[in-house]
C-alpha cells in the first residue's frame, strides 16, 4: 500500500533503474498494475507504464527505447501462461538478453498449486514469479534485491 | 479484429436512433460472414427453436415469474474451453448449485474477436486435458454445437461475453437458445477496452439490442442486460446507475423491452438496498420522460467485484453476505461468485458451492426488508440527487440525443468510471470507502455532483482519514481497493 | 453421582439467600473431598494466579473493553478428551481462528460428576489416537494439569460445562485460571437432566455463583453466564429472556456482579436484533428492582442451536449469518458452531474455519444497526409484553423469593420450556415459525402470556398454516424443529 | 415428518408391535428421539418412550415387561460407542437373543464417515444403524421391512 508513499524506497543500486509496467494481451485487468506503477514510481524507480492491454512486442520495444532495466509483466485474466510463451525468446531476439523479468497476477486458469506455476513461469525464462494478492511493498524489496545482486557481480567502474 | 469490417458499420452517422430494417438486415450480412460459423445462423431456425423451448427456459419468463413471486434467482459465471468441459459445468451449477440461471461465460479471445487464436486454446485445451481458455469459444463452435449447452440444462441460459464486440457472438448465442444476453456499449467500453472509442462500443451494442428487438418481432422476448459492475472495483451506486440509465435508454431505442440491470455490491446493508431501489426507481424514470413506457427493468445484485481475500472462510463470509444483500435489497437476481474468486477460475465444484451459500442466505433472509428503515430513506435521497444532477448534465450535452450525449460528456469528465482502463473516458473520479462504511466518492474529477451530496460524501471519508491517521486523498481509494481482500488478521485483529 | 454428599448440600432451607461465609466453607471442605483432585484447589494461590494474568486474559476486563470500543467478541465451543489435544486444539481456536475468548467444554461423564467413568474415557481416548470422551474432563486432569491449557492461549479461557451439577468442576476451573463459567441453575436443570429437580440444580448453581462472589471478595472479578439456548430448539426469545432474569436475579443475590446472558439466534434479522436489545434492558429492569444496581451483564448471541443442515454450503450459510445477525443486534459476543455440526464434534481446522467466516461477518457487518426501524420497535414491545406478563406471574408465585418463584411456577406452568427432557417442567409450550420467519408460540401451555402478544403469534402462524394448507397445531412445531436442517432442495426449490 | 400423522403407516407384520425407545447414557438430546417416538406411535406401533438420559439396562428392563419386539436406542452426544458396548451381550443374557436392535442419531465423536461407523454399531450386534439426519418414515420403512422378513421366517401359524 501507499503508507509511506512519499518517501522513496528503491534503495542502492535499485536507483535511477527504469521499468516497464503493463497487461499482456487481451487482459484489461489494469487496477493493480496502476497501483503497482504508481508505487514503484513512489518508491524511486522511473516506470513506463504501458497499461492494460499490451501485447508482448509492446514491451519489448518499450524496453529497448527507454533502455529499461526490468520488465514486469501483468497477467490476470487466465491466459498468461498463453500470453508469455515465448516472452525471454523474443527479449533475447531484440538483444535484451539479460534483462531482468518478472511477472504476476492470477498467472494460470483456476487454482492450481503456485509451486505448479512458479515452476512453469521460471522454466519460461521469468526471473521471478508473483502469485495473486502480493502486495506492492514485496515488489518493491524483490526489485531492491535483484539490482543489489546483480551490481555486486558487475562491480561499478 | 477484422478492422475494414468493422468500419463498414460506421457509415451511418452515430445517434441513438433504431438502425432501419434494410440497414439491419445488411449488417448482419456481413457480420456473419466474419467467421465460417456464422453461415449457420438463421434467424428462422432460431425463433422455431426458441418457441419450442418451455417456458422455465425462456429467462424472460423466469423473471416475471420470479417477480411475481417475490423470489431473488440466482445464477453464477462459468465458462471453460472445450463443449465437454462446459456441458459438465452447466450440469453441475444446475443439477447441483440449483442455479436458477445458467451463464455460458466466454473466452478472452472470442471477446475480442480473435477467434483464431481462440480455435488454438481449444486444441491446447484438449491437448492439456484442462481449459487453457477463460470461457466457451461460442464461436467457434458455432450455433448447432452450442445448441448442445442449451439442451443439456433445465434452466434458462445467459451469454457472458465482457466486450465491446458481440455481434457475432450475440448472434450465435441467442441462435444457439440463450435466452438472455449481458453487455452493453457504455459499460463494457470503459471496463474492457483501452483505444476502442465509446462510440464503436455503443454502435456493437445497438447491432445486439436491434438483434433482441429482431427477434421480439418474431414472437420472442429476449433478455438483454447491462453490466452495471464497470470495472469491478468500488463503484458507487450513482455511478452504476448513470450508467444503466444511459445503456438503457440506447437499448430501449433498438427497441429492447426486457432490459436487467446489474449493480455491483457495495458490502453496506443500507447502501446496496438503497441502490437496488432507486436503479429500478430511476432507470423507469427516466425510460418514461423518453417515452419508454413498457420497458421491464430487472435489477442483478453482484456478490463483490472488487479483489477477494484469499482465505476461504473469509471469502464464504463474503459470499453468504451477498445473499443477504440482495435478498434484503429485493433484487430480482444476484450473480454468484465461489471461494476461488481469488485465485482462478473456480471449478464446477466450487462454483455450485458458491451458488448453494447463496441460495441458503436467501432463504435465510426471506422477508426481511428495509423500507421503513430512515437510513435507507436518507440513502436513497442521496443516490437520487447523485445521479439527476449528473444525469441531467450529460442528457443536455448530446442535444436530445443520448448516444452523442454519451461521448460528448464522457470526454469532457462529465461522465467518469473509476480505475478504466479505457482511454475515453477519464477515469479521474476517485471511490472509498467511508468511516461507516459506504462506498463514497474522494475525488468526483469532473462529474457535476450535486454539491450537498458531495459534502455528505466527503465528511464520512474525513472522518474515516482522521480515524486511521491518514491524509484525505487518493491513499483512501488504494487502501479501499485492498480493504476486503485483507487478511482477517489484519482487518480485525 | 455421589447422592450422600448432594443431600447434605440441602441442609439449609431453599431461597435465595446468599450462602452464609460459614456455611460455605463447610459447603467447599465436603465438596473438594470428592474426587482427589478436589485436595489441589486453593483459593489463596488461585488468586495469586488470576491476579498474575494480564488483563487481555481476564473475560470481565475483555468484555467491558469491548464493549467500549463497540467490538462483538467470537468464542467458540470445544474439548477433547486428554490434554494434548484439548492444548492443540485451544492453540488452534487462539492463534488460526482469532477466537477472543477460548473455551473448555467438557464431556458429558463430567458434566454428571461420573469422574470414574470419564477416567476411563481418557484412557481409551489415549489408546484410541482419537477422542473418545465428547469433552475435556476437567475434574479428572485437577486444576494444576488443567492450568497449562491457559498458559498454552493469549485470551481468556471460559468453562462449558452444560449440567446441574458444577460444583467440583467450577472450583477446578476457576482454580486453573479460567476467567468465565457458563452454566445457570433454571437453564442447565431444564435442558440438561430428566429428574433433577430445579432445587437440587439450582442450589448447585448458587454454590458456583457465590463461588465466583468469593474471589471478588479477593479481588479478582470473574465473569459468570447464563446460558439462555435452555433445549436449543426453536426458543421464542421471551422465554428465553425470562429465564435469563431468573437466573441473573439468583446469581445477583449470591453476590455476582459480571453476569453475560445468552440467546440462541432465532435467525429472523429483526427478531435477534429485538431480543438481544430487550434482554438486556429488562435483565437490568428486574437486577434494578430488587436494588442490584451494579451488575454488568452483557449479552451473547449464539450461532443456532436447532439441527443443522448437512450439506457444507448450507451449514456455511448459517455460520455467517448468524454472524451478521450478532453485529447488526450489538451482542457483546457470539459464541460460534462449525460445518460439522450437524455430524459431530467438529475438528479444530473446522472449528477455526466456523470463527473466521464470522469474524468477516461482523466485520463486514460494521455500523450496521435496526434501532430507527419500526419492525424493531414492534418485537422490542412485543417481547416486553411477553416477558412482563409471565414474569410478573412468576415473581408473585414466590412470595418475594425468586428461588421458590422458580420452582413454584415451573411446576404450575407459568414457567416452562419446549421440547425440555426435564420432568419438573410441563414442557407444554410449542414454539414453530410464523409466515414471516418469526419464532412464535403455536401452544403457551399454562404460560400466561399477555393476550394481545399471543393474538399476534397466532395470527402468523395461521398465515403460515394457511400458505402450506396444514392445520394450525403442533405439526407446525415439529416441521419448525426440522427446517432450517432441511436440503435446499426441499427448502427453496 | 408428521405428514400424515393421522394414518397408520405400518403394514402388515407390524401391526401391533411393541417398540421401546430411548436415549442411552447420559445424554439428554430428547427432540429427535420425542419426534421419533410421536411419529411411531402415530404409524400404528405401540411405543414404550424411556426418554432422555436412559440407562443401557432400563431399555432391557422394559423390553423384557412389555414383551417388546424391537429396542430403538438413540445417541446423539457422541458417547454412544461407550454407552452401547456390550448391548446385545446383555439383551442375550437376559434371555432377549433376536430382539430387532437399531441404533441412530449422532454415534461418534466428530465426523467419521458412516461406512466406519455403521460397520462399528452392526459388529456390536445392532441389526441396524442409521446415519444423523435420519427422518422418521425411513425409521418405519424399515421397521415394516425387517418385520415382514421375521414374519415370513417363523411362519405364523
Ligand atoms: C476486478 C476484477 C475484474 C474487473 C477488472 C477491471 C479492470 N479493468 O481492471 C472486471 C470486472 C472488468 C474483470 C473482468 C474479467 N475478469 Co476479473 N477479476 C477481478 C478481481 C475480482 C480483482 C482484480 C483486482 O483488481 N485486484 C486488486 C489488485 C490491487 O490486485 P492485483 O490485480 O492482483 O494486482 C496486485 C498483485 O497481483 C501484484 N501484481 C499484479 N501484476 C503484477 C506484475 C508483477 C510483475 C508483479 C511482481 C506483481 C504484480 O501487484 C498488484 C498490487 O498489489 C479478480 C479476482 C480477485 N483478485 O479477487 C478477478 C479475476 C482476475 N478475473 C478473472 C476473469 C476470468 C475475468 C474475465 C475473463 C471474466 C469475467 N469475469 O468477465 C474478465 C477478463 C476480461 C479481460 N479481457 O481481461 C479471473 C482470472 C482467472 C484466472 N486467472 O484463472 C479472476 C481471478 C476471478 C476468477 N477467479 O474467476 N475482472
Ligand atoms: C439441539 C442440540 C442440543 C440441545 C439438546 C436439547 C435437548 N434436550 O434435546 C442442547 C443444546 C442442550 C445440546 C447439548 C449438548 N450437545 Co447437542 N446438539 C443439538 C443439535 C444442534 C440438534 C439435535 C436435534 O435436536 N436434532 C433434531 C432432531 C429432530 O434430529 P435427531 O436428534 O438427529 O433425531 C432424528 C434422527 O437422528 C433419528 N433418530 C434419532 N435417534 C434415533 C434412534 C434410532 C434407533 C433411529 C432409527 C433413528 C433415530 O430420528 C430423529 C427424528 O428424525 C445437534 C447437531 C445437529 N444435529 O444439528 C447437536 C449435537 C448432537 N450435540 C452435540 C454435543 C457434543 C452436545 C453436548 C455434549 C455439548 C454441548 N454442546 O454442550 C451437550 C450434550 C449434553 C448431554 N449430556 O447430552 C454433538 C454430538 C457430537 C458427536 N456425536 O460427535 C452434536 C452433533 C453437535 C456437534 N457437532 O458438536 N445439544
Amino acid at each position: 500500500m501507499v503508507d509511506n508513499a512519499a518517501l522513496p524506497r528503491a534503495t542502492g543500486a535499485a536507483i535511477n533503474k527504469t521499468l516497464i509496467t503493463g497487461v499482456i494481451g487481451s487482459d484489461t485487468h489494469i487496477v493493480g498494475n496502476r497501483i503497482l506503477s504508481i508505487a514503484l514510481e513512489n518508491a524511486g524507480f522511473k516506470v513506463i507504464a504501458l497499461g492494460a492491454l499490451t501485447p508482448a512486442a509492446d514491451f519489448i520495444k518499450a524496453a529497448i527505447e527507454t533502455a529499461a532495466d526490468a520488465i514486469l509483466v501483468s497477467s490476470l485474466y487466465g491466459l498468461g501462461e498463453l500470453d508469455c510463451r515465448g516472452f525471454r525468446e523474443q527479449c533475447i531476439e531484440a538483444g535484451l538478453d539479460d534483462i531482468l523479468l518478472y511477472v504476476g497476477g492470477n498467472l494460470v486458469v483456476g487454482k492450481r498449486s503456485w509451486e505448479e506455476t512458479e515452476r512453469t513461469f521460471l522454466g519460461m525464462g521469468f526471473n521471478r514469479a508473483f502469485p495473486p494478492g502480493t502486495r506492492t511493498d514485496a515488489v518493491i524489496d524483490a526489485l531492491n534485491c535483484d539490482f543489489a545482486t546483480r551490481s555486486a557481480l558487475v562491480p561499478s567502474t | 479484429m477484422n478492422l475494414a469490417v468493422r468500419s463498414r458499420d460506421t457509415r451511418a452517422p452515430f445517434s441513438q436512433r433504431e438502425i432501419p430494417a434494410d440497414d439491419f438486415a445488411v449488417m448482419r450480412r456481413e457480420n456473419l460472414a466474419r467467421w465460417p460459423t456464422g453461415a449457420l445462423v438463421d434467424v428462422d431456425a432460431a425463433v422455431a427453436r426458441h418457441k419450442a423451448l418451455p417456458k422455465h427456459k425462456q429467462l424472460a419468463h423466469v423473471f416475471r415469474e420470479a417477480e411475481a413471486s417475490g423470489r431473488c434467482l440466482t445464477q453464477p459465471r462459468g465458462g471453460f474451453g472445450t463443449l465437454e468441459l462446459q456441458i459438465e459445468l452447466m450440469t453441475e451449477l444446475d443439477k447441483v448449485g440449483l442455479a436458477d440461471i445458467v451463464p455460458t461465460t466466454t473466452d478472452s479471445y472470442t471477446r475480442n474477436e480473435q477467434w483464431d487464436k481462440a480455435q488454438l486454446g481449444v486444441e491446447e485445451s484438449r491437448k492439456a486435458g484442462r481449459s487453457m481458455l477463460n470461457g466457451f469459444p461460442m464461436v467457434n463452435y458455432g450455433p448447432i454445437e452450442t445448441a448442445k449447452l442449451i439442451d443439456a440444462i433445465d434452466k434458462p441460459g445467459i451469454v457472458l461475453s465482457g466486450t465491446s464486440f458481440p455481434r457475432l457472438t450475440a448472434e450465435v448465442g441467442y441462435a444457439s437458445g440463450f435466452t438472455g444476453y449481458l453487455g452493453s456499449g457504455l459499460a463494457y467500453t470503459v471496463s474492457y477496452t483501452k483505444e476502442t472509442s465509446l462510440e464503436e462500443g455503443i454502435r456493437n451494442y445497438q447491432y445486439l439490442d436491434r438483434l433482441a428487438a429482431l427477434y421480439m418481432t418474431h414472437g420472442v422476448e429476449l433478455h438483454r442486460r447491462q453490466p452495471g459492475f464497470l470495472t469491478g472495483t468500488n463503484i458507487p451506486p450513482s455511478i452504476a446507475i448513470i450508467t444503466c440509465i444511459v445503456d438503457a435508454l440506447l437499448a430501449a431505442h433498438q427497441g429492447v423491452r426486457h432490459y436487467g440491470l446489474e449493480l455491483g455490491q457495495t458490502l453496506h446493508l443500507v447502501q446496496d438496498a438503497a441502490a437496488i431501489r432507486m436503479c429500478r426507481v430511476l432507470v423507469q424514470e427516466y425510460l418514461q420522460r423518453f417515452g419508454f413506457h413498457d420497458v421491464y427493468t430487472p435489477v442483478t445484485s453482484l456478490h463483490w467485484m472488487g479483489a477477494w481475500p484469499h482465505d476461504e472462510a473469509q471469502a464464504a463470509a463474503l459470499i453468504v453476505y451477498g445473499g443477504t444483500l440482495a435478498a434484503v435489497g429485493g433484487a430480482n437476481s444476484i450473480t454468484t461468485k465461489s471461494t476461488h474468486e481469488p485465485f482462478g477460475i473456480p471449478t464446477p465444484k466450487a462454483n455450485a458451492e458458491g451458488l448453494r451459500m447463496t441460495r441458503m442466505a436467501i432463504y435465510l433472509a426471506r422477508n426481511q426488508k428495509l423500507d421503513a428503515m430512515p437510513e435507507f430513506q436518507t440513502e436513497c435521497d442521496l443516490i437520487r440527487r447523485e445521479v439527476v444532477s449528473v444525469m441531467d448534465k450529460i442528457l443536455e450535452m448530446g442535444d436530445g440525443d443520448v448516444a452523442l450525449a454519451t461521448i460528448r460528456s464522457a470526454e469532457a469528465g462529465v461522465l467518469d468510471i473509476p480505475w478504466s482502463p479505457n482511454r475515453h473516458v477519464k477515469s479521474r473520479i476517485m471511490p472509498a470507502r467511508d468511516a461507516d462504511g459506504y462506498l463514497r466518492i474522494v475525488d468526483p474529477g469532473e462529474m457535476p455532483f450535486a454539491r450537498d451530496a458531495m459534502e455528505i460524501h466527503e465528511a464520512g471519508l474525513r472522518r474515516r482519514a482522521e480515524r486511521e491517521g491518514v491524509p484525505f486523498g487518493h491513499e483512501l481509494a488504494v487502501s479501499s481497493v485492498y480493504e476486503i481482500s485483507e487478511m482477517l488478521e489484519k482487518l480485525m485483529p
